[in-house]
């Protein structure tokens, strides 16, 4: 797949990552890394913690044990601002977008970490902040461009329908041009058309901008077909870790998952 | 844990201040207790103001601040219809006029604002707030009115051989106080024991569980203001009662704000335990700081205790961001 | 009909990104300009410029301020009139004790102490939120009405607690006539407000509506809550400052720490409300609408010819005005604002509706 | 809700919008020929209760001349009310409101019946040539006519009933150097009403060497435990109360639960009327308050006040209540207003007289004793007579006490220290014109306008 793709180094890399709310055990002592260039995917049953791990990577969450380590810093937990600054973008899995806002305002703020000027510019809207607006607005027409919904950008995200309300979410981490992309569940709710948009979509940005992308996905068909490698998690546990084919012929991945009504 | 740890240091800070007084000499033993006790009398007033709150919270998400015009309503209603039959037929009818004012405000205001953004929902209520003073006034006037529970007010000493000079205590203190103790006790009951009241606790912690028990949403709205109505009620008694009926009742409602964010928005407990701690806390200050604060900043005169009971509550909130019995919020993405 | 957006292209980015991108919103704003600047001060009574407009400027800058905060950053405070009075006592004290000063600078000083202050009781916000923060200012309420009553410094050791200003004079020109007063109002008004538009088109307006719809994935494209958050206080802040030191100098004249009393906190959240939460348009709707309303239902039995008591008309005012702010709730929780754009919706299609 | 139907709200809201600009636009024209009074009142909130009967008396005083006399000297009263609720922002846009009314006379003098409202309106008088007349109320150094030269705080202010409360407690220990060493509380109403008299009462502290212990409460005065408490902890030999509306029977109340003797309180004359001991019951028997200008009680005025206005139904309030301290209070400063025209008249002819001729009426004001019997006030009114140099025109006083039933003067009249006032008078009289570039005038070339 993505013929002549080179996977990199690991850039990131998580060790015996631990986290509770009160007594409930959400992940329990996981270990796994993330490559250079690849798309590394993450399964598992609902409630398996699947979110959690992505919740660690990007420091919504704070384990009370393990380390991530990200581009060889590491560290026992993340903050959200710095994992932003270092390139870490990501979607979520029910849609987290900015509902008073137009869809073109919603993927400029993927854009707010790297404008600069300040406050009394803003307000004045000195040359300097203009100039900086139109740079800004012209990198998001190309992530608008690139995702096809030219058509909305003044709309209120709120009234598009839901799978525009995914692409335009995964627009909005685009605009922040990350290195590393995390996607809870891009899929979830499309029917197959969409589906077949959003593969591009991912396939193209992995390839074009070499971005490594972390995904979460319940279409086993989806996730065999686009990531390179694939952890699966149950119960807070990693269950098993590997390229899709060799995930296919894991027992303990087929009692597990598979049993579940998949 | 960490916020434990925070939570006692306050807790010893607070302690340490409040016996301040008596350590360093500043007060006898005896005044202390009285200032304790007027704290306490002035707590039982905000928890009850607060209680309103809390029951209107908790079942319709509504942050209520026509509490304070529901007392001052249900005070001036006793108050001049005591004028012409006996006190408690008059309650009587209080209550049946708070039941009403419940149903009206259910099918009126809440009803079609209902799934609004609390915001709004706090809006609407000061709506009612402006709506339910002029009303009330137009209704029943706006002088001062009596509210007379046949409890002389003239104060007894007691314990005079403990303390030097004796204890002031007021009967119709302990009367408020034994009338909140009751209404605090029944409304137990009534949450516990009574069907109503288990299906009331259900919808405040789920409301599409409530409506699986079979009662509407709307009725338990009802229920919920008429029963805030009744706390209301009898907070204006006793309120009126001690000071006379007037426009100025509503005001209180303020007071109890910083109860309910000390208490948790949801906790009848925290609301409570919030009052007391308000109140003997701003008296306290009142009493033993300010003159203090005023003699080292050359102050035109104390008047901490309007703001004391704020800050006292930021400093807990600051500890704990949802008060001392509030739901914990955990952020899912 | 009039107002038709077809046929109008932008051929840049640079065009699109204008604050009135359609051409019948320039041409509205235009007349509406020159109607403030040039036809108002022509038209109006000296009691309807003293006791309808020069308010209504002053408090509408003022729900401007608190918009920022609330309607655009989603941070609740029912306690912004603290704000107005440490704007109103910096000014005061600022003029007293360097009386050298331009007024401009004066109001510009006063709004960044005011901002500073704003700052400070904004700290909360980042820990509290909701409904317990929107409680959590009213300490700065009561402690800020408490300091200027209690601190002589700040009233400059009056005896009653009440201060009085002189005349503005800014380079010569004395506002001193109800006409001088409104036109100067006016003018920092439209600036103010055009400042408060750019900003919140731009990325820290941006940051402030990421953190108010959904403040954990704003926080995951790094926009920093404490930043966004502080930054919203102390700007709102600054304005209702402004607007404080506006409403002591040239609308009061002299006034006493009671005149920034809850009741103002309330009805700059009621402007907000019923104008429109984030929407600056919206905070000018509500601040007629709580300025002129109470007056005109004051007055209203009197222009009918009903003869009722004067306790009668004030009950009635009260009534009404709860009844009609529980009212405009219910039509349009989204407030004035919104109706304002619906309106603008249906121009736009009529006569031809799709 | 249906978008056509949100339309039609905006419709209706632009039109309402529409309807108020269109009728503040015009001004109405009254009939020409008539003396426009305007009345600010408040018969709500939590000051209704003094407020209420103090209007009472204000304009029926007003109703009564127009019955008997039909109107000043020939020219018909006429009068408007304004609620202000107490409030100065609302007060203020009454005067505005007011002010301009019965063209061209305009108003002819405010009485804002509120110390804050008063402070607002110094600024604004004038510029409009208006009055303000603050009877026994508002800015104590606005006596000194030569820099307020359109406020006159007739009968008396708050320096004079602090000066003469002391004096009296004084009297009580035997003498003002008797007070060396005691401990007087003031317990006031958070608000420039309530800080007004502080600064005499710390001069007489100072010379008198008693200590002076300052109790604020917070408006409105429901709220007055802790306050209390430092009283029973500070055990003061007399607490002089300094409140308004509720918060003066709160404190009597409060002054029974804690067990402060009744006796040893003293109240401002706003602190003495009948709405304010009524509600403590019995517990208020003893209670002391200042009385000024016109004690409680039925004369020849009130005679025919129930003769012309309540025996045809007009009255403003209940029969039984004129003549109540508050009543009487409201009465006579509308006397004293129509007095000042009536002398206005003296001098510029029987019509109806503008703002500013009512301002020479009211520098130039003499009620002796004569002009008292004439018009029925006998027995409650102190002769008043202004100057330029002195526009209060009285600063007398007596105490009363209460019985549980009616009020009682027993001590008095006194007359505040003007050796020891003055001073501090033009002190804070200068340094208002100070901050606001206000020159003096000269009493000697400037008597007329």
């Amino acid at each position: 797949m993505g013929g002549g793709k080179t996977i990199g180094d690991v850039v990131l890399d998580l060790q015996g990552i631990s986290l509770s709310f009160g007594g409930v055990r959400a992940l329990q002592d996981v270990t796994f890394d993330v490559r250079e260039h690849e798309v590394r995917a993450i399964i598992g049953p609902n409630g398996a913690g699947k979110s959690s791990m992505l919740n660690v990577i990007n420091g919504v969450y704070h384990p009370q044990q393990g380390t991530v380590s990200y581009l060889g810093a590491k560290r026992h937990d993340v903050n959200t601002h710095e994992a932003a600054v270092q390139g870490i973008a990501r979607t979520f899995q029910n849609i987290a977008l900015f509902k008073g806002m137009s869809v073109l305002d919603n993927i400029m703020t993927g854009r707010n970490l790297r404008m600069k000027s300040g406050l009394l510019a803003q307000a004045f809207r000195l040359p300097s902040a203009e100039r900086e607006e139109l740079e800004h607005r012209e990198a998001v027409e190309q992530v608008i461009d690139f995702l096809e919904i030219q058509a909305h950008r003044k709309t209120p995200v709120g009234r598009l329908p839901y799978g525009l309300q995914k692409r335009v979410d995964l627009a909005r981490a685009l605009a922040m041009e990350p290195k590393l992309l995390l996607l809870d569940e891009p899929m979830a709710g499309m029917n197959v058309e969409e589906k077949q948009d959003m593969c591009r979509f991912i396939l193209d940005v992995n390839d074009q901008f070499g971005t490594t992308i972390v995904l979460i996905e319940h279409d086993m068909g989806v996730v065999m077909d686009i990531s390179d490698r694939v952890i699966v998690l149950d119960y807070g546990k990693k269950i098993g870790d590997g390229t899709p084919d060799e995930i296919r012929g894991n027992q303990a991945v087929i009692d597990a998952y598979l049993g579940v009504s998949h | 844990m960490k916020k434990n740890r925070n939570l006692m240091i306050l807790f010893a800070v607070l302690l340490a201040g409040l016996i301040a007084p008596l350590v360093t000499g500043a007060s006898g033993a005896g005044f202390w207790v009285e200032v304790l006790l007027g704290g306490l009398m002035a707590g039982v007033l905000y928890s009850l103001v607060a209680l309103g709150f809390v029951l209107i919270f908790k079942a319709s998400g509504v942050f209520n601040f026509a509490q304070g015009a529901m007392v001052l309503f249900a005070a001036l209603s006793v108050a001049r219809m005591a004028e012409k039959m006996p006190l408690w037929a008059a309650m009587l009818m209080a209550v049946a006029i708070m039941v009403v004012l419940a149903f009206v405000i259910e099918r009126l205001v809440l009803r079609p604002l209902v799934n609004q953004d609390p915001v709004v929902l706090l809006m609407a209520t000061l709506g009612v707030t402006y709506f339910i003073d002029g009303f009330g006034q137009t209704v029943w006037g706006s002088d001062i009115y009596e509210i007379d529970l046949g409890i002389a007010r003239e104060p007894v000493m007691i314990l005079q051989s403990v303390f030097d000079g004796g204890i002031l205590i007021n009967k119709d203190d302990v009367a408020a106080t034994a009338a909140a103790a009751l209404l605090v006790i029944l409304l137990a009951l009534f949450f516990q024991k009574t069907k109503t009241g288990r299906a009331l606790r259900a919808v405040a912690d789920d409301h599409l569980a409530a409506q699986s028990i079979g009662i509407p949403l709307n009725r338990i709205w009802v229920i919920v203001w008429s029963l805030a109505g009744v706390v209301a009620l009898v907070a204006g008694v006793v309120w009126g009662a001690k000071l006379g009926v007037q426009f100025s009742i509503s005001q209180v409602a303020l007071k109890a704000l910083p109860v309910v964010i000390l208490g948790g928005f949801t906790s009848i407990p925290g609301a409570i335990i919030g009052g007391l701690i308000i109140g003997v806390g701003e008296k306290m200050a009142e009493v033993f700081l300010a003159p203090i604060a005023v003699k080292a900043f050359d102050l035109a005169g104390g008047g901490i205790e309007n703001w004391f009971a704020y800050v006292l509550a930021l400093l807990f909130l600051l500890v704990l961001p949802e008060g001392l019995f509030g739901e914990k919020h955990i952020d899912r993405v | 009909m009039l107002y038709r957006e077809n046929g109008q292209f932008k051929t840049s980015y640079r065009a699109d990104q204008q604050m009135l991108p359609i051409l019948q919103d320039r041409i509205f704003m235009g007349l509406l300009l020159v109607f403030v600047f040039v036809v108002a001060p022509f038209v109006f009574s000296n009691y309807f410029f003293l006791s309808i407009l020069i308010p209504f400027l002053i408090l509408a800058l003022a729900a401007l301020g608190l918009n920022l905060l609330v309607g655009y950053c989603g941070q609740i405070s029912i306690g912004h009139a603290a704000f107005m009075s440490v704007g109103a006592y910096a000014a005061y004290n600022l003029v007293l004790r360097v009386p050298q000063l331009n007024f401009l600078v004066v109001l510009v000083l006063a709004g960044l102490i005011a901002a500073l202050v704003g700052l400070l009781f904004g700290i909360p916000s980042l820990r509290i939120r909701g409904l317990y923060l929107a409680v959590a200012t009213l300490a700065a309420q009561f402690f800020m009405d408490w300091v200027f009553a209690r601190v002589k410094w700040f009233t400059n050791y009056a005896p009653s607690g009440s201060v009085s200003t002189a005349t503005i004079d800014i380079f010569g020109f004395q506002i001193n006539s109800p006409v001088r007063k409104y036109l100067f109002l006016a003018a920092v008004v439209t600036v103010f407000a055009i400042l408060a538009k750019n900003l919140v088109r731009s990325h820290l307006g941006r940051a402030w509506m990421a953190m108010r719809d959904m403040d954990v994935a704003a926080e995951v494209i790094g926009i920093r809550p404490v930043y966004a958050k502080l930054t919203a206080f102390a700007v709102s802040s600054f304005y209702v400052g402004v607007a404080g030191a506006l409403w002591g100098f040239v609308h009061l004249g002299s006034w006493e720490p009671l005149a920034f009393s809850i009741t103002l906190s309330l009805n700059l959240l009621f402007m907000i409300i019923i104008g429109g939460m984030g929407s600056i348009l919206g905070s000018f709707f509500g601040a007629f609408f709580i300025v002129a309303l109470p007056i005109l239902l004051n007055r209203a039995p009197d222009w009918l010819g009903i003869h009722l008591s004067t306790a009668m008309v004030s009950h009635l005012e009260s009534m009404i005005f709860g009844a009609l702010i529980i009212f405009f709730l219910i039509v349009e929780p989204q407030g004035l604002a919104r109706l304002w754009s619906i309106g603008k919706e249906k121009l736009r299609l009529w006569p031809f509706p799709h | 809700m249906k978008l056509a139907e949100k339309v039609r709200v905006l419709a209706v809201s632009a039109g309402a919008v529409t309807a108020v600009m269109a009728v503040m636009a015009s001004q109405p024209v009254m009939a020409a020929g008539e003396q426009f009074f305007p009345a600010l009142v408040y018969r709500t909130g939590p000051y209704a209760p003094n407020g209420l009967p103090f209007a009472n008396g204000f304009v029926d005083y007003l109703k009564m001349l127009n019955a008997r006399d039909g109107g000043i000297n020939g020219v018909k009263a006429t009068f408007e009310e304004c609620e202000t609720g107490y409030a100065t922002d609302r007060g203020v846009e009454c005067y505005e409101r007011l002010k301009g009314k019965n063209p061209p006379y305009g108003a002819t003098v405010f009485q804002p019946l509120s110390t804050g409202i008063t402070f607002a309106l110094t600024d604004k008088a004038p510029k409009d040539k208006v009055s303000i007349v603050s009877a026994g109320y508002g800015r104590a150094d606005s006596v000194d006519g030569k820099v307020f030269k359109w406020n006159f705080p007739l009968g008396g202010t708050y320096w004079d009933a602090a000066d003469i409360l002391v004096q009296h407690v004084g009297k009580l220990q035997g003498g003002l150097d008797k007070l060396k060493g005691k401990k007087i509380a003031l317990v006031y109403h958070d608000s420039p009403y309530g800080k007004e008299p502080i600064p005499l009462l710390q001069e007489r502290s100072k010379m008198h060497g008693f200590d002076l212990l300052l109790l604020p409460v917070t408006h409105p005065g429901v709220e007055q435990k802790a306050t209390w408490l430092q009283i029973r902890q500070q055990r003061p030999d007399y607490v002089f109360l300094w409140g308004w509306g509720v918060m003066n029977s709160t404190a009597i109340k409060e002054a029974v639960a804690t067990g402060y003797p009744r006796e040893k309180m003293y109240g401002v004359w706003w602190s003495g009327a009948e709405p304010d001991v009524i509600p403590a019951g019995d517990g208020a028997k003893g209670y002391n308050a200042l009385v000024f200008l016109a004690p409680p009680g039925q004369g020849q005025v009130h005679k025919d006040i129930l003769k012309y206005v309540y025996d045809k139904g007009q009255g403003s309030g209940k029969r039984e209540d004129v003549g109540e301290v508050l009543y009487n209070r409201g009465m006579v400063s509308m006397m004293m207003a129509v007095e000042a025209v009536k002398r206005a008249q003296s001098k510029y002819g029987k019509k109806p007289m503008t703002g500013a001729q009512v301002r020479w009426g009211l520098e130039n004001l003499a009620i002796d004793a004569a002009t008292i019997k004439k018009i029925g006030f006998e027995g409650f009114m102190q002769p008043v007579s202004t100057s330029c140099a002195d526009h209060g025109g009285a600063n007398s006083g007596s105490v009363q006490a209460w019985d549980g039933k009616k009020w009682h003067v027993t001590a008095g009249p006194y007359h505040s220290d003007l050796q020891i006032i003055r001073p501090i008078i033009r002190a804070s009289a200068a340094k208002y014109a100070g901050e606001k570039h206000v020159p003096p005038r000269d009493c000697a070339t400037d008597a007329s306008n």
